[in-house]
């Protein structure tokens, strides 16, 4: 059994994102999906602080401090791009211009809550940022995160037990063992680790795992890790 | 007289601001940071003062200096965590009860900025509904969806960064540096911004992304 | 006596308006303001579709029908202008940045009251513009408009016949043939045209009007009506 | 595939447009209005339309037409009032109760169609309290005022006028164009822009004023 790392991850969710799609990325893993495009689409990449039409990392010669994205990284423009307030920015994620956020989680429950901007350590100060408005308010969500925490606790619940960032919002879910999906019936593996079965995928979960009939293996391309 | 909003330092830029201000600071992932007028602001050791910056604690912002100089009793922010392992002194003083902290989503935070500068006392948002942050406020269904009523942020002093600013206070700004400062200006009674140059001669009526209206003084820093 | 004309209004409304002020002007008289701000000093002219520094009427060679004021004159702009959409433009508004709205108005009464919107002529549609935002939200509302109707009725009224803009909003009246503060205690005549007595003023009006101590001749240079 | 959100028709624009649906026209004293597209809808016979438009029967757009063709069955607007001393088509048809008539203070007019497309249900503004058109509106006071609660208003389609749009649907503006068009194709979920030109080659960043994000098709009609 190989588990996805970090990269193929964010590429496996790269794969769900369709021609045309406004997509807003989050910090971290999700970022990375902007790589991973497949050919010949164009998307356009929404930055929280107000870029629209985020292009590749800036090289050396051209990273500019006053052009970042969500995640403080120096970045390029896009053909097509340009910059709004970040009034205008969230305008757009609440008004639903956003037709797919994909974030990073702690938790997401089998009703769709996610939870994934308090992980209570003790007298951390609270870091919400635009996940709230995110989650509440793209057409979908998608989330990329391992399917257990670092000491095997099930990231998959019944309900959450971190503090909620929205209520009932993830739709797809892309993990280092899995693809799941958010049903009216609850998590629906469409997607699964090959030399993993589906009895030892649902002992790593905390809420019924459903698989549907066509669930295929989940393969990616080798991708390494940078050092 | 001609309008003319340019002073010449950032002491003269901060004149007349008072122990208890509350203070709009821009700034988004290390572009938009008015520096120069938060390291004055630090220096004049104006205290008591509530911080409205989205970012409260960010490693690029010199909004940390007012914090560590115990000059600030309240922020307002969508991020109040440090970037090290260990407490940053927000935290610190947080813990120890020394300063208070209200937490908005992003969204929420920069709409209340701007309802703040547009007449808007409160307005509903899907954001936060059903999660720790919505303690305390008004919930209110309208069609098949419910709201939180937030209420808006008004500032005595916003300090915001711009590129450019001609004598009317028109501003023009360098890619993703406008962020959280458009909003702020409006907001506040006194708005100042810190820009890299200052003209004479108006920006052109299409380059403006800031109208002079918002703005009482700009100083230019370079850089 | 010889009340004062239109132009003459206008002039003396504008000689009130302070440097450096972000003024807007209604349509009908008001604007005609802008033509006799006193000499050396700069004003912020704000049309409510969004000109913000709004100049001289353009002349032929110059009128461009996507560059038009409130009243949809052809304009030019001033040195150090910007154009905002409606929405920016109210917020503007709204939002306590006009430091004086010039309103023409059917009534006022001596709380302040305006009336300056719809004049109940039976199946005319209502006709309220920016008038209610502007009566509402700017830091002060000056009124031009004769002291009586066509027909002699009051304009200056305990309170309004007709249907209110705002409430208790108004501070100043430039009219043909005084101007009136509106205070605490009600309608304070400060200039009147000479000729007049303070109880043909009062015979004219519908409330009390209280005259100031150094009530001084409201005078104002000769301004022909254009033909 | 590149994004390509131009069309060849006024008719190709329209596709998909059915009767009862809420139009947002945008336009103000002969600047941006969508003249080509509204008389496109006009000769499709759409009918049962509302029609949300400032001035309802401005002299200058074509709105007019849709009203005298009997499509509109209600229209929100700020001004409905025509420019003759006699009655309009428009007020013909309120007279004789054929069609149904909202009337809002401009700024709300703007404010809830910014409101509608940044996902905001509902908003306190106060203009109109104290007036006949705060009658069945909800007042509240915050602070030491009162305010109305206005909802926000959102379109089927929205018809506005540009300057210059490239492929991506990004728009640029000629002077005082965009008036209501920024907020109502924010507002729409289908937004139609007809401009002077399209290009293939992008609008350069800075010159942008409304993202193509907001912008589902666009036409070249010239003028």
């Amino acid at each position: 059994m190989h588990p996805l790392n970090r990269l193929q991850m964010a590429w496996r969710a790269a794969q769900d994102i369709e021609d045309g799609m406004v997509v807003n990325l989050g910090i971290g893993m999700p970022v990375a999906c902007g790589d991973y495009i497949r050919p010949g689409l164009e998307v356009v990449i929404q930055a929280e602080n107000g870029v629209i039409g985020a292009g590749k990392l800036a090289d050396q010669a051209h990273a500019d401090s006053d052009l970042v994205d969500a995640g403080s990284r120096r970045i390029t423009l896009a053909p097509g791009a340009t910059i709004i307030d970040s009034t205008a920015s969230f305008a757009m994620i609440r008004g639903g211009h956003i037709d797919a956020t994909i974030l990073g989680a702690f938790e997401v429950a089998a009703n769709g809550d996610l939870a994934n901007w308090d992980m209570r350590i003790p007298n951390k100060g609270p870091l919400v940022g635009g996940a709230m408005d995110l989650a509440a308010c793209a057409r979908q969500v998608w989330i990329i995160m391992e399917f257990n925490t670092r000491k095997g606790a099930p990231r998959l619940r019944e309900a959450c037990l971190l503090p909620l960032t929205a209520p009932g919002c993830v739709r797809r879910i892309f993990t280092d063992l899995a693809v799941v999906h958010v049903t009216a019936q609850g998590f629906l593996v469409t997607e699964l680790l090959p030399g993993l079965s589906p009895e030892d995928l649902q002992a790593r979960a905390d809420a019924k795992l459903h698989f549907a009939p066509d669930c295929r293996p989940l393969t990616t391309p080798a991708l390494a890790l940078p050092e | 007289m001609p309008i003319d909003k340019r002073v010449a330092s950032a002491a003269e830029a901060l004149e007349g601001v008072s122990d208890g201000a509350v203070v709009l600071c821009s700034g988004f992932g290390g572009a938009g940071f008015a520096n120069v007028l938060i390291a004055a602001l630090c220096e004049r050791g104006t205290r008591n003062l509530t911080l409205v910056s989205n970012s409260a604690t960010h490693r690029f912002s010199f909004t940390h200096q007012l914090i560590e100089a115990g000059l600030v009793r309240r922020v307002i922010c969508s991020a109040a965590r440090g970037h090290a392992a260990g407490l940053s002194p927000l935290e610190e003083l947080w813990k120890d009860g020394k300063i208070e902290l209200t937490v908005l989503p992003q969204g929420s935070f920069a709409e209340s900025l701007r309802a703040g500068g547009a007449g808007i006392p409160a307005y509903y948002t899907p954001a936060g509904v059903g999660t720790q942050l919505a303690e305390g406020k008004e919930i209110r269904r309208f069609g098949t969806r419910d709201y939180l009523l937030e209420e808006a942020i008004i500032g005595d002093l916003a300090l915001i960064r711009a590129d450019v600013a001609d004598r009317w206070g028109n501003l023009s700004f360098r890619h993703a540096q406008a962020n959280f400062g458009p909003a702020m200006a409006t907001a506040a009674r006194l708005a100042i911004a810190e820009v890299r140059i200052t003209q004479d001669h108006p920006i052109p009526p299409t380059e403006v992304q800031l109208s002079g209206v918002f703005v009482n003084r700009v100083l230019a820093v370079g850089g």
